[in-house]
Order: structure tokens, then C-alpha cells, then sequence
């Protein structure tokens, strides 16, 4: 990986990805939710993307650090906590690592870890985290198998799709979702689809370098 | 989508510096970030109650902030829970000297969002979660939601803030009145957010949602359009089932509206309601009707049972003076 | 139609014995004929105030009787006035030595049934008009409807016999204020009632209706939809235009709610009244914003302005007792 | 012209010709009105109805009496104060006057001035007027012209008719249909169509005799 100086490129990456989905992720917030989640992460992004002359002066730690305060004090709800909790672990955890493959496992580790702390959730109850422990699991089976930068990155897009895809047959647990009980089965997680295609995004770019 | 607004993305903000400006005597609002918090810190230290949720439930929370209730509370987008660093600005600004109590409605945002915030606070505070919405069973995954049952919690403690009682005394009168206290609701129509633009759900004209949380949202079932006395029976029964009370035990009465639902049907949702207690020989001390806790634009109602003892009836008798809510100042 | 109601026929009845339970320690209510009174009169004589009108206005009239306000609300069916021996029967109970005083919204229905009453009734009595909605011209055939601006009359003339002025006096008030008081509201969407069984008109998604009585007719004429900015303006320059307040003028400023639309909306709109009047220097001295003159689940709004002297400020500010406005008590 | 004996019979047929027409009056105040005027006159009736026993023991004068009490104090709204001053005011009238056509020609004539009395208002006003006036006349007239029986209830219901059929290119200057200003052209008044109504059940019910 190289130095913050992409951020404002995958930024805005991510910002068209939500918009070109815009239909289908309201309507999947609102079929089992209330409809806010896309409205929620764009302001998030919003804030974060006129941050960008200032996280380019950072290093990845600071810069991570400040994307998840960012998150955490523009977007509200419970995706706001969960992904502003996920950038300040991942900030703090970027301290202690280089950008290699593990480095960045671990450092995704620590923010996939936050969200359940903070959720007190984990994978199977058709949220956002069926997406991100997946992808979790893919890393960490990279570093052990050594992959190549390639195949990480389209082990990670698979992951990240058959996650999100499993949460439509699930009944959820976790999540307004809930209170719906076998109604929410036959939708898929507005959370884990976004966060499947933030994830596929920021490979596709990462794979284009 | 047709509502009085100017741009989807200035309606909170609109919206608030009316309030403020409306009822300038009782709160002052500040921006970046956003809170309201009661105009006139009472002089001696006290508790301070301080809450916060999604917009769109108004009255609620803003509505309430003032004497003898919130000294402050963090409105968020609408139906989205507001963010730590609201809540934090909002506690530093009004704490003094007693301490801080949260009180959350028990949904996933607000919970963390006020846990992330009391985690940074740098003073003594409790949090109170209230989860009073029976239509979901007492071990749902995720706890009961917090619905219109935290008013009621909100003006009982804040009373007895008011008259000193300290951070643990208020936590634990909280918790008591939020154990006492349970709601259902069910909803006629669904609202429309205005960044959405559209209708959360489609509703048929002869079904309704049978309990339903309050943003929004669909319930935990359709069920076919019935007669008021048929609705009300199916939400008092469940709960009068959960908190049983006895003939002789006293209560506070609480039918809430949505949004969209005249007064003249909520009143007569309460009769119903309160026939079915005072049948059972429970006696109804006080009772609140109206639009509190709403979800915008939604057609129907809730229904909110208290029990009472006499220190609670004393300080639900006790001053307030908020927008939504005054008596004895 | 979907209501939260039991038959037709008996939303009425069975509405107002809730609000009568709900508000037992402020009201009685009396059957055949239906009216609804203090509960505890004034101990020395005080002049009598007696309104009704239709009922699908709640909380208008039977929510403003109280102490400092009505002693006495007549409901009609559903947008109909009550009849002439509900009127006398009121007035015959809550009289006490110093005259009736009738506050009558200007509707055909309204003050022709009044008018019966008043010729029928054997003590002093005097009769205010209300005709404050400036959407017609002040020469229209049948004069202005009254509308929102009668709970103004209603508290300021309140407070005053309350306090002991007289018949002549109170009556002189009562047309000071109403003449010193314009309102004008839009709608953006129709209203059922009940008996009907569906919205009295139709209207599209980009059309509201300007203009508007509180009846759930269509307006003076249809508009396009339009930003609140263009809507409130359309509504303050017509109030503007009637009543010209002048720079240093004090005002009451009430934005009134049809029944539909959330607060968060109607704080909007208040915020954009209170802007156009504060530019010309006018001083905003009170406010109130809510849904007190509805039309059952009608959505919009109305703004209310009053002219206002020391006087009639201090008259606002007396103790209030009632369902849907209480202060001081 | 009999005696009260008649009354249930017409206040019967009064009332199935008004929920015959159940669907369009309604239509017609909620066009121009607020959609009440049949519920409240339905409502009359049905109290009228309910004294039926009560009526047939009292003469006419006190028959039309008890009659406009009764709806005065059941229907409420504009036509409430109206018919039950038309028909107290008849009831006044009928005690010194014999049922002949001169004698039924002052009472309904004193009926009618009552109305224009405490509605302030007059033919050419869009209101239940534009049909009770023009039948006044035709009365006027008959009794002018010595008319037999059955010209009279033929006169009045053409006159009823043409009333109520004029109020339809009217501007309404009372009720509330004057608040609509030129909107309200193009549709009949509610009032005048259940008077006329009204008076051609009873031309029918009396010719049958
Ligand atoms: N406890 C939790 N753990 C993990 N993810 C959660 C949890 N609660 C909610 N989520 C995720 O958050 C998403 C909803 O986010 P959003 O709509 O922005 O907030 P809200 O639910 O407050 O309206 C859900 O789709 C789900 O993926
Ligand atoms: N001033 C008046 N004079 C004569 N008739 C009137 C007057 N005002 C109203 N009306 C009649 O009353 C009818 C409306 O009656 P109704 O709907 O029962 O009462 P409301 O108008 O109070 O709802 C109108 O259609 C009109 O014919
Ligand atoms: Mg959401
Ligand atoms: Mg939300
Ligand atoms: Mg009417
Ligand atoms: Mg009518």
C-alpha cells in the first residue's frame, strides 16, 4: 500500500458507488429498517471528503483516527458508532503496523473486533459484520497461505459478496431488522450490503495500482 | 411526498431555530454540535438529565428540556440517534456539580452512540435505559425498545432531580419507574421521512402494524383493520399481562398519538383503555393524552400503563415547565 | 377511511367520555344535552364564557374550558354547529350573577344556532364574533370565517372575567382582540370525516388548497405546491397587509396545526413567520405553536397574529387551567 | 288537506326519498360544503320519526311545532337553525289558519320569511332559498288564481325543480359555499336539492290522496 495520498481518490470512489445504489439501499433500509442507512453513510462520507487536504498530511494511523471520529460525529445511528468505532480502533491499531499483508490484517482485525465489542454482535445476525468477518476470515487466511496481492484482493470481493448475500435468508438478531422477526427473512442487511460494496470498491482500486 | 419544508436538508435545522425561537424563554439552542438545553441552570447543583434520540418523535426530547425535567437534549437526524459528541457538549454544558444521567431509549444507535459519549465523559454519570415496549418478548435479542413510556421516566425523575435527590437516588428511581412502565402501539399508515421522500412501508386499506416502534417502521404483524375497541383490547391486554396490575394498585394512564391521529380518536382510545382497568377495580390517578412521542407524519396510536406509588404521583404532580409539558409554574 | 373508531354514530360520545375521564379534575361533562363545563365554578360572580362550534376541531372548545379560560364548551357532530338548547343548557348551568358572554366563530351554522340560543336565554348576555381569517375580504357576504385567532379571544377574555371585569367589559375586550387578530392557513391534503367515509375533496400531490377554513373544505383557490418559504409568504403578507403592524409593535405569534402535519413542520413554519415580522422590527412578546384548531387529520397549517398591548400581554400570561393550555396553575 | 294522521306516512317518505338520494347530496355539500348536510338531516328525520305517536296526537299547529323543536335542537349546523325556524314559525302560523290552500299558502309563506329572516339572505344566493321562494310564489299565485288541487302540487314541483336547478350557474354569496368564490359555480347547491326534494315527495304523497 502506499501513503495516504489515495484517500481522497478512494473517498470518492466509494461516495459514487453509494449513489449509482442508491435506490436499492434505501429500499432495502426500509423494507427491514427506517430507511436512513444511505442517507446516514453519505453524510459520513461528506464529512469525510472535505477532510481530504488534511488526511493527506497524515500518517495512516492519524488519518484513520480522524475518518472515524469524522464518522462517529457526522453520521449518527448505529452504523455511525459501529464504523466510527471501526476507523479509531483501525487508527490506533496502524500505530504498531506496517502496510503489509498482515499489517493490514491486523489492523482490520482490530476494527472488525470494536464493532462486535461495541454491537455486541457477531456474524449470523444479518448485519454489517456477515460482510466484514468474512472478509476478516479471507486476510487472515491470506497472510497464513502468503497469497499474492490478486488473489487477496478477489478473495476479499468474494468473501464480501457471498456475506452480504447470506444475510437474506437470515433472521436477524441484532439491529432494528429484529423487532421484525420472520418478516425481515427474504431482505438483505442494508449494512452488509453497503459495507460489501465499500469493501469490493476499495479492491477494485486497490487492484487497479 | 407533500410537506411544508424548504430543502430535505434543512429541515432539522429549520426546524430547531423555530423551537428555540419559539420557546426562548425556556431553552436556548447551540449549534455545532447541536443540543437544546434549558435556558436557567437551577442554582444549586442538582442531577442533570440529559436525553437524545432520532428527530421526528417531537415533542420529544426538546419538548421536554426545561424545569423540572431534561436540563438538556441531542436531537439527531431524523429517526437517526444523534452522535457521542453531541451528547458530551451537551453533559459539559449543563453538569454541575451532581453529576450526569443519561436516559436512552433502547435502540441499537442510541445505546451506543450515549455509551460511546459517557465513556468520554470526564465526570460522574449513570444511564438510565428505558424498554418498555411489550410487544416484543422480555428476552428479545436485542431488550424491549424504549417508546412513549420515556416521558413518563423523564418527568418522574426529573422531578426528583429538581428537589435534590442525588445521581444514585435518580437511577434508581429511573429504573424503577422504567420497570413499572409498558407500552404498545400500532400504527394506521407509515410516515415519510423527507430525505426519503417516499412512505417507509405501503399499507393496504384494511390492515394495520400491530406493534410498532416509533420510527416508522413496520410492527411485528399486519393485522385486518378492526374496531377501536378490538385494537385497544389487543395492546391493553398484552399489557396488563406484563405488568398485572392488581385492583387497588394505581396507575398513570398514558394514550400517545403518532402523528396523524386526531385528538378525538385518541380520546376515545383512552375510554377504552380505561374502562379495561377500571373493570378490573385499577385505579387511574393520572392520565396523558396526546401527540408526545411521535413518528412524524404516522396515523396511530400507543398506549402507556404506569404503576404508581404515592411518591410517584408526587413528583409526577410536581412543577414542569417545558414546551410540551407545564404545570404548577 | 381508516380511524381508530367504533361506529360512527358514536365517535362523538365515546370520545368526549374520555376526555372527560381523562380530565376529570378540570371538567364535568353533561349529557342530553351535550356540553362540557368547568368543574368547579368561579366562588364569586364572574362573567360566563360559553363557545362551541363543531367538533372535529380538538382540542378547540372543549379543551379551553377551564379555570382563566371557558366555563363552558358546546360540541357539535362532526363540522356542525351545536344546537340551540346545548347552548341554553350551558349557559343556564355555569351562569353565576354576572352574565353570559358567548364567543361565536362567524359560520352561518355557528351563529345562527347562537343566535337562537341568545334570544331564548332569560339573563344578561352578549355575543363576540370571531372573523379573523383574512383569505376573504373584509366586505365578503356572509363576513370572515373565524378560525385559529378564537383561542386568543378566548384566552384574553378569559383571564379577564376571571379576574372580575364585567359583562360590557369583558365583551369590549373580546372585540378589541378579535379585531387586533388576522389568521390565514393552507392545506395540503383533504380531511375525512367519519360519517362520510371518505376525504371531502380530492386533491393532487402537487397542489395544496390556500386559503382555508377548518372545516376540511377546499380553500379560496388551489396552488401549486410550493417551498414553506413561498407558502408562509403568501400567508404573513395577506396577515401583514390586514393588520400592518409597525416597527416596535408587540405581536402574538401562533402557528396553528390542521391535525396532520408534525411539529417539527409547524416549528418550520414559525420560523419563518417570526423572520418576516422580526425584519420589519415587529416584537414577537409571546408565541404559540401547535395543534389546537384542527380539522381532524387535514394536513397544514395556519398563522395567527394578534396586535398586543401591555394589557392584553398580562391577560396572555394569567394562570390557565385547562386541557390543552395550562400555565400558572 | 287532512289531519296529522298523514304525518308519518310523509315523514317516511321523506326519508327514503333522501337516502335514494343518499350518494349524490352528499356529493353536493362536499363539493361546495363540508359534506354534513344529509347526515344532518337524516338525523333530523330520524328524531322527527321517533315522535311519530306523539305528532298524530296534536293538531297542526302544534304538530309543525313539535316538528321544528325537534330539529332545531337534533341537527345542528346552518339548515338546522333554518328548517327548525321554518317549521316553528309555520307551527305559530297554523293556529289561525284553516288548511285550505290560502291558509297552507301563509303558513309555508311565514315559514319561509323566517328563513330569510335569521339566514340574512334571500332568492339568487345559492342556498336552500332558490328553491323554498319560487314555490312561495307558485303558491301566491295559485291562490291568486283560485288553482285546483292538482295544478298546485304539479306547480310546486316545477317550481321546486327550477329552483333548485337555478342555484347551479350561481355565485353563493351565503353558506359556506361563499367562501369558495367562483369554484362553486358550476355546482347545485346541497340545500336546495333536499328541499326540493322534500317538497316533491310531499306533492306526490298529497296527490295520491
Ligand atoms: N448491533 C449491531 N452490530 C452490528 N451491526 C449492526 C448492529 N445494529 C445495527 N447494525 C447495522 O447497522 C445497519 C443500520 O444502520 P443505520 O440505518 O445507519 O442505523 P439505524 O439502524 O440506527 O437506523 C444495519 O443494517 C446493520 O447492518
Ligand atoms: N344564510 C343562509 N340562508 C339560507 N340557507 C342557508 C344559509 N346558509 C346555509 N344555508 C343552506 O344550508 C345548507 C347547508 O346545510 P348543512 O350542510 O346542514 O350546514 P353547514 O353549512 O353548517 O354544514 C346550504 O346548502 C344552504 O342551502
Ligand atoms: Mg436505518
Ligand atoms: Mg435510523
Ligand atoms: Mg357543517
Ligand atoms: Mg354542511
Amino acid at each position: 500500500m502506499t501513503d495516504t495520498n489515495i484517500l481522497p481518490h478512494l473517498i470518492q470512489a466509494i461516495q459514487s458507488e453509494m449513489l449509482n445504489n442508491e435506490e436499492e439501499i434505501s429500499a432495502l433500509d426500509r423494507a427491514i429498517g427506517d430507511g436512513d442507512h444511505l442517507t446516514n453513510l453519505l453524510r459520513g462520507l461528506d464529512a469525510v471528503a472535505k477532510l481530504n487536504n488534511e488526511l493527506i498530511q497524515l500518517d495512516w494511523s492519524a488519518a484513520l483516527m480522524k475518518i472515524g471520529m469524522t464518522l462517529m460525529s457526522t453520521m449518527g445511528g448505529a452504523s455511525g458508532s459501529l464504523l466510527g468505532s471501526m476507523f479509531v480502533s483501525m487508527g490506533k491499531t496502524a500505530k504498531d503496523h506496517q502496510l503489509d499483508l498482515a499489517g493490514v490484517t491486523a489492523i482490520y482485525t482490530a476494527g472488525v473486533e470494536s464493532i462486535k465489542a461495541r454491537g455486541k454482535s457477531d456474524i449470523g445476525e444479518k448485519t454489517m459484520l456477515d460482510t466484514l468477518i468474512p472478509v476478516m476470515n479471507t486476510l487472515q487466511t491470506a497472510v497464513l497461505e502468503s497469497q499474492d496481492r490478486s488473489s487477496v484482493l478477489k478473495n476479499i470481493k468474494t468473501a464480501a459478496i457471498d456475506g452480504m448475500l447470506s444475510t437474506k435468508e437470515m433472521l436477524a438478531t441484532k439491529g432494528r431488522a429484529s423487532f421484525l422477526g420472520e418478516r425481515a427473512r427474504g431482505h438483505i442487511d442494508a449494512g452488509a450490503r453497503t459495507s460489501q460494496l465499500i469493501l469490493c470498491v476499495i479492491a477494485d482500486e486497490l487492484g487497479k495500482n | 411526498m407533500k410537506k411544508i419544508i424548504n430543502h430535505v436538508d434543512n429541515v432539522l435545522d429549520e426546524s430547531l431555530n423555530g423551537f428555540a425561537k419559539a420557546h426562548q424563554d425556556i431553552v436556548a439552542l447551540n449549534q455545532q454540535p447541536t443540543f437544546v438545553r434549558r435556558l436557567t441552570a437551577s442554582s444549586t447543583p442538582k442531577v442533570a438529565l440529559i436525553s437524545g434520540g432520532g428527530a421526528g418523535h417531537e415533542p420529544l426530547h426538546t419538548g421536554l428540556v426545561g424545569k423540572g425535567m431534561l436540563d438538556s437534549a441531542c436531537p439527531g437526524q431524523i429517526f437517526t440517534s444523534p452522535t457521542p459528541d453531541q451528547m458530551l457538549a451537551a453533559a459539559e454544558s449543563v453538569e454541575n456539580g451532581a453529576g450526569v444521567l443519561f436516559i436512552v431509549k433502547n435502540y441499537a444507535g442510541d445505546v451506543m452512540n450515549f455509551e460511546i459519549a459517557a465513556e468520554m465523559l470526564d465526570c460522574q454519570h449513570d444511564t438510565v435505559l428505558v424498554k418498555d415496549d411489550v410487544s416484543l418478548p422480555e428476552n428479545h435479542s436485542t431488550g424491549r425498545r424504549g417508546v412513549a413510556g420515556t416521558l413518563i421516566v423523564e418527568k418522574i425523575v426529573g422531578a426528583a432531580a429538581e428537589q435534590g435527590q442525588d445521581l444514585s437516588q435518580c437511577k434508581a428511581l429511573g429504573d424503577h419507574v422504567a420497570k413499572n412502565t409498558a407500552s404498545m402501539g400500532f400504527a394506521l399508515s407509515s410516515c415519510t421521512v423527507p430525505a426519503a421522500g417516499r412512505p417507509t412501508f405501503d399499507i393496504s386499506d384494511n390492515e394495520i402494524e400491530m406493534g410498532v416502534g416509533i420510527h416508522g417502521e413496520r410492527g411485528r404483524e399486519p393485522m385486518t383493520m378492526a374496531s377501536a375497541e378490538e385494537l385497544v383490547q389487543h395492546i391493553t391486554a398484552a399489557i396488563d399481562k406484563e405488568l398485572n396490575p392488581q385492583s387497588g394498585q394505581q396507575i398513570l394512564l398514558h394514550v400517545n398519538g403518532f402523528g396523524a391521529t386526531p385528538l378525538m380518536e385518541l380520546y376515545l382510545v383512552y375510554d377504552l383503555a380505561a374502562k379495561f382497568w377500571e373493570d378490573k377495580g385499577v385505579e387511574i390517578k393520572r392520565s396523558l393524552v396526546g401527540n408526545f412521542t411521535t413518528s412524524l407524519d404516522m396515523a396511530g396510536c400507543s398506549v402507556t400503563l404506569t404503576l404508581l406509588d404515592d411518591e410517584m404521583i408526587a413528583l409526577w404532580d410536581a412543577p414542569v415547565n417545558t414546551a410540551a409539558l407545564r404545570w404548577g409554574c
